[in-house]
């Protein structure tokens, strides 16, 4: 039906995924890393769509619906760990924000 | 036609996402991720996958989104962060993780571009997804379930501590 | 069933809407006079039928002025989101046999889809404005509009099951033999509700609830971008009393005697007079008896309408 | 109800008992009752069980534990040595709950010594019931622990609870002895029934196992019948209140070995080498242990010695294949070796709890009641006729001279010795001059009437052998031995200890008697043996062993990992984006290596 060719979608889901990347390796807020996580999970369902249509087969679509499910409730708790981040230390900066972390026995 | 809408909608997604991870204002990022992720929703369109499409605009971009706006409007975020924000995003943190991704997006580039030959690409419908969805894939409907039901609860539980002070 | 209406119908259709929605601020004054006992505009033109058009050339020409202390772009861009996704949800509805500018075989998702969209109207004039009342405001806009979609989803999903699709024209068609609002008398009421919640109308106006938040999202907002916040809601309801014609009372179907298109519209007008009269009929709720009403009510009857549904179409 | 009564009656009422003594905070009258009153009632059902028919009972009341071929059922058993071994801990058991109601009074531990009392008496019963080998090992534990605990009554002395550990653990070697026997037996027979066990041993004779499997059960009998080599803990034992060392550690539980080997006496009348090393074990501690009753200068731990001895006796009787004499000697002995130390609780108790020999004497005029109880049980136990001691010990002797004449001089040897310390027991109690006025607790009228019971039993109850003694009548000259050393012993001890005791003062000085005195006293010296062979050496090795050499390859596995551990610990450093570059940086490499691939 489409004209549009395989390997462009992949790559143009490839680029924003990296995009995505780069976003969440960069910004220190954890918002914006957040906001990366969805162009990333935005990008993966790309994928699968392309994948979907490229086969006629409905499990692409499907597989995108589970992206999303798991992004809608990512984001609920992330954003809920954001609050309560912002409630206690006062910043989003997730560089000063590591607690969880090995210390030295 | 369609190509061209494509490349159309691809180049703005692209721009879109690019801008969104280099703003510093979070209310501006937010809107070109809504703008990146209608173009993308219009890619599934092209791909004729309509379903997924909408599902995109009214769940990604119409509530998933409109919950970030939320929180960023409670954590004042918006034109107040923009400083704060401007001092974390420092130009030398953007060498290694640029290198890494063009290096991720190279292999990619190999990988898919090694595909020449055309592939026809063919519309599903709505019916289709859902016959699949409620038949092969029910397992994974519960699944999916179950995790929203547990988000549900976990972000429930979070915000509800953030309530009580000192807690 | 895909494509385009002719020049003259996207032209005729959007620039009637707005029309429409000019005229029936004239009529809602009107009628509200009326309704309490007064007379309301009358001094410009027949029954002061030109007040409107009087008051779309002052906010013309009013001085455009945006706060220096808001957030500039989104600023201007809220107002529009808001009027472009109203008059893009009319483009999709279908008039009359013929009559229509978009006909796609997913319309109404896609309606869905614009609703949720324009949930950032008033959310980003409530940010952008970079003031208390708007804040609230958006944030109670944002927040019922987006409850209550939900509902107004799940309502529709009711006559989407017993005609399996998502086309509205063909939704029409089969309403022929008789109209939805027989069968779906749960879903029409729900879809009522969540239709009057969704365009912000009294009596779930909570956003701009004058005596708590001054205008509520709006309030720092005048002149033609005002007018703009101020047309689209009319529009939005006008898409809305469409939308539930088209779902449940049959769309253009009705007797012989007067073309599809009248009956439409005077189905139409119908709807639009009951929002009217809802607005002088009834009290405000508060904020979180209209939320837990949303969440504890409609949707567990929104669900069982779903389920109703669901077990007669299966057996 | 069926008569009878059901078996599971007997040990269950005193695990009633000890229930609601453990769990019911009870005044001290209704301990009393409980715990007398459960016993007393289990010693009526076992008397209806003694006068019933004498026919084999075979009873089963549910499975314990069923496993592939193993099935232990709580099943029990019961026939004359059963109803023997009934009579004996249910009926002296009574007595001396009877005698402890008094003696007992007062004491802050008297709930706690009720219940354990009680608990010790359903286990033994439990152990002389069992119609398997697993169910009499439940008993045979649940006394040892009983035993442990009654030792260790007061336990706020560290002395005392030093005995009580001392007992366990000895006794823990031969239970694990036992044990292994019982492993051996299933191992090849596939069963642990005992009536099924004993009718399977038949084609097995000669073999060697069966031999390993009969030194094992012997193992387990030396440890909880306190013999040869295993006797060290008795004596110690005697740090327990006084009605516990009658009933536990000279009536009943000790004699749990005897118990076994009576039962099991067919396996070893298939190994008669084995057998063989029974008499001579029993021979042996009889001398042994009779030489230091002699010079304990203790009055309980002369008693215990002397208990010790008269197991030998029994032992002795099995070795020769007179496992009904050693039961008939069994019975005697727990009337009249109760009835020693119940006596010999009212002389400690009437001194204020003085137990020195050297501190006592001429308390004949003053406890006349308890020197005539004293004196019959002594009689007993020197087996002077018409006492029962005399015809259990001379059908054992008698067998003893059949089988072996070297058998049967340790055991007149044994008689003399028992005839002497008994009398130097009594002579030095009772007689001579006055050293401690008895102004303590006087015995009460239960105690008196405990003792005079007992007496009966001592003097009467050699006319009532329980079972069917064979070839016990047959008079012979050889039988007029056992009294006549005994009457030896008697006038030798009168002289010795009554009319010239000078004599003795001189033999003190004598280098080598004092060497020998002190020997004996020490019980042989197998205290510093043990302490020498055993618990030295493994101290030496903890000491050696103290840094642990053996762990030294798994420190070394901790300390590498706690290395590696150091050296992973910075990427452990709590920053999401660091994460997620590891991620990042996983994928690429994993994608590259796909390409190349």
């Amino acid at each position: 039906m489409s004209a549009v060719p395989l390997t462009h979608v992949l790559m143009l889901s490839a680029i924003l995924f990296t995009l995505g990347m780069a976003g969440l390796l960069t910004r220190r807020n954890l918002i914006f890393m957040l906001m990366s996580l969805e162009v990333m999970f935005n990008a993966a369902g790309l994928a699968f769509i392309a994948a979907g249509a490229r086969w006629g087969q409905a499990d692409g679509q499907i597989f995108f619906i589970l992206i999303l499910t798991l992004a809608a409730a990512e984001v609920g708790v992330g954003l809920g760990l954001a609050l309560q981040i912002h409630h206690r230390f006062r910043t989003l900066d997730m560089d000063k924000v590591c607690e969880l972390k090995e210390t030295e026995p | 036609m369609t190509i061209l809408l494509f490349y159309l909608a691809a180049f703005v997604a692209v721009i879109a996402t690019s801008l969104v991870i280099t703003r510093t204002n979070a209310v501006h990022a937010l809107i070109y991720l809504i703008v990146s992720l209608l173009a993308t929703g219009f890619v599934f369109l092209l791909l004729g996958a309509y379903f997924a499409a909408l599902l995109e605009v009214i769940v990604y971009a119409g509530a998933v989104m409109v919950l970030f706006l939320f929180v960023l409007m409670m954590l004042g975020l918006g034109r107040d962060g923009e400083g704060r924000e401007r001092e974390l995003l420092q130009p030398h943190l953007w060498y290694g993780p640029a290198f890494l991704c063009g290096v991720l997006l190279g292999e990619w580039g190999i990988l898919f571009l090694g595909w020449s030959q055309p592939f026809p690409l063919h519309a599903v419908d709505a019916k289709q997804v859902g016959i699949s969805l409620l038949g092969p894939y029910f397992l994974a409907v519960e699944l999916a379930s179950m995790l929203l039901l547990a988000g549900l609860v976990g972000a429930y539980h979070l915000t509800e501590l953030q309530r009580r002070p000192g807690a | 069933m895909n494509g385009l209406g002719s020049a003259a119908d996207i032209g005729g259709i959007l620039g009637w809407g707005i029309v429409v929605a000019a005229l029936m601020i004239w009529v809602e004054r009107r009628l509200l006079a009326f309704w309490q006992e007064r007379l309301g505009p009358n001094r410009v033109g027949p029954f002061g039928i030109m007040q409107v058009m009087a008051d779309m050339l002052k906010l013309f020409f009013k001085d455009e002025w945006v706060p220096p202390f808001s957030d500039r772009t989104v600023f201007v861009l809220a107002p529009v989101i808001g009027m472009m996704a109203a008059l893009l949800g009319l483009s999709l509805i279908p008039f009359a046999p013929g009559v229509g500018v978009a006909d796609l075989n997913f319309s109404l998702l896609c309606l869905l889809g614009l609703a949720s969209l324009s949930v950032y109207s008033p959310l980003l004039a409530g940010y952008a404005s970079h003031s208390k009342y708007p804040l609230l405001g958006g944030l109670r806009a944002a927040a019922q509009s987006f409850s209550y979609e939900v509902f107004m989803g799940l309502a529709a999903m009711g006559v989407v099951m017993q005609t399996g699709t998502f086309d509205l024209r063909i939704i029409v068609e089969s309403q022929r033999e008789g109209w939805y609002i027989g069968p779906q008398m749960l879903g029409f009421v729900l879809f009522l509700i969540a239709a009057v919640a969704e365009t912000h109308r009294a009596p779930f106006d909570l956003p701009e609830a004058e005596q708590e938040l001054v205008a509520g999202f709006h309030t720092e907002y005048s002149g033609i971008k005002f007018g703009m916040f101020f047309v689209g809601e009319y529009i939005g309801i006008i898409l809305n009393s469409a939308l539930i014609v088209t779902l449940y009372l049959g769309g253009w179907w009705g007797p012989a005697f007067l073309p599809p298109l009248a009956w439409f519209l005077l189905k139409l007008a119908g709807f639009l007079a009951l929002y009217l009269l809802l607005r002088t009929a009834l009290p405000r709720p508060r904020y979180d008896q209209l939320m837990r009403f949303g969440w504890m009510v409609l949707l567990p009857l929104a669900l069982l309408n779903l389920i109703a549904t669901a077990a007669w179409e299966v057996f | 109800m069926s008569w009878p009564l059901p078996l599971w009656f007997i040990p269950a009422l005193p695990l009633a008992g000890f229930l609601l003594l453990s769990l019911l905070p009870l005044s001290s009258r209704a301990i009393a009752w409980i715990g007398t009153g459960s016993v007393g009632l289990a010693a009526l059902v076992s008397l209806s069980e003694i006068l019933a028919p004498a026919v084999v009972i075979h009873q089963s009341l549910d499975t314990w534990m069923s496993a592939a071929s193993l099935t232990i059922p709580f099943g029990f058993y019961c026939d004359g040595l059963t109803r023997t071994m009934l009579g004996v801990i249910t009926g002296v058991g009574f007595l001396i709950h009877l005698y402890s109601t008094a003696y007992m009074a007062g004491d802050e531990g008297y709930r706690r010594f009720f219940a354990a009392m009680n608990l010790f008496v359903a286990a033994m019963t439990v152990l002389v019931l069992a119609d398997n080998l697993v169910f009499l090992y439940l008993g045979w534990e649940g006394v040892g622990l009983c035993s442990f605990l009654l030792i260790g009554h007061w336990y706020r002395d560290p002395a005392n609870g030093r005995a009580a550990r001392k007992a366990f653990i000895v006794t823990r070697v031969g239970d694990t002895a036992l044990v292994l026997g019982l492993f051996l037996l299933f191992d090849r027979l596939g069963s642990l029934d005992i009536q099924t066990l004993l009718a399977g041993l038949e084609p097995h004779t000669g073999s060697s196992w069966l031999k390993v499997a009969g030194l094992l059960l012997l193992g387990g009998a030396l440890g909880k019948s306190a013999q040869f080599p295993l006797q060290v803990w008795l004596p110690d034992a005697m740090a327990g209140p006084t009605p516990v060392s009658a009933l536990i550690h000279a009536a009943t539980m000790v004699t749990a070995g005897v118990y076994l080997l009576a039962r099991l006496h067919p396996l070893y009348d298939l190994v008669p080498d084995i057998r063989l090393l029974v008499a001579v074990v029993g021979g042996v501690t009889l001398l042994l242990a009779g030489c230091s009753a002699l010079v304990q200068s203790d009055l309980k731990r002369a008693l215990a010695w002397s208990t010790i001895s008269q197991i030998g006796y029994m032992f002795l009787g099995l070795g020769v294949g007179a496992w009904q004499a050693s039961v008939f000697h069994l019975m005697t002995h727990a009337f009249f070796k109760a009835l020693l130390f119940l006596s010999a609780g009212v002389v400690i108790m009437a001194l204020h709890h003085q137990q020195d020999l050297e501190a006592m004497g001429g308390l004949r005029r003053r406890l006349p009641g308890v020197f005539w109880c004293f004196l019959i049980g002594v009689t007993a136990l020197a087996a002077l006729p018409p006492a029962a001691g005399f015809f259990s010990k001379e059908a054992i002797l008698d067998r003893a001279y059949e089988v072996s004449p070297g058998l049967w001089l340790l055991g007149i040897g044994g008689a003399l010795l028992t005839s002497l310390y008994g009398f130097r027991l009594v002579l030095r109690v009772f007689f001579g001059p006055e050293k401690t006025y008895p102004d303590g607790q006087r015995p009460s009228g239960v105690m008196m009437m405990v003792l005079v019971l007992l007496s009966g039993l001592s003097l009467v109850g050699g006319l009532f052998p329980p079972l069917a003694l064979a070839e016990v009548s047959t008079p012979r000259m050889i039988s007029l031995a056992g009294p006549g050393v005994s009457l030896l012993g008697l006038g030798v001890a009168g002289w010795l200890w009554y009319l010239r005791p000078q004599i003795l003062h001189g033999w003190r000085r004598w280098p080598l008697m004092a060497v020998l005195n002190r020997f004996w006293l020490d019980g042989w010296g197998f205290d510093s043996l043990y302490h020498g062979l055993f618990v030295q050496p493994y101290q030496t090795l903890s000491r050696i062993n103290r840094a642990d050499f053996l762990n030294l390859p798994f420190d070394g596995l901790v300390g590498f990992n706690r290395t590696l551990h150091a050296a992973l610990l910075p990427t452990q450093n709590g920053r999401l984006r660091w994460y997620a570059t590891g991620m990042g940086l996983g994928v690429a490499v994993l994608i590259a290596w796909g390409l190349c691939a």
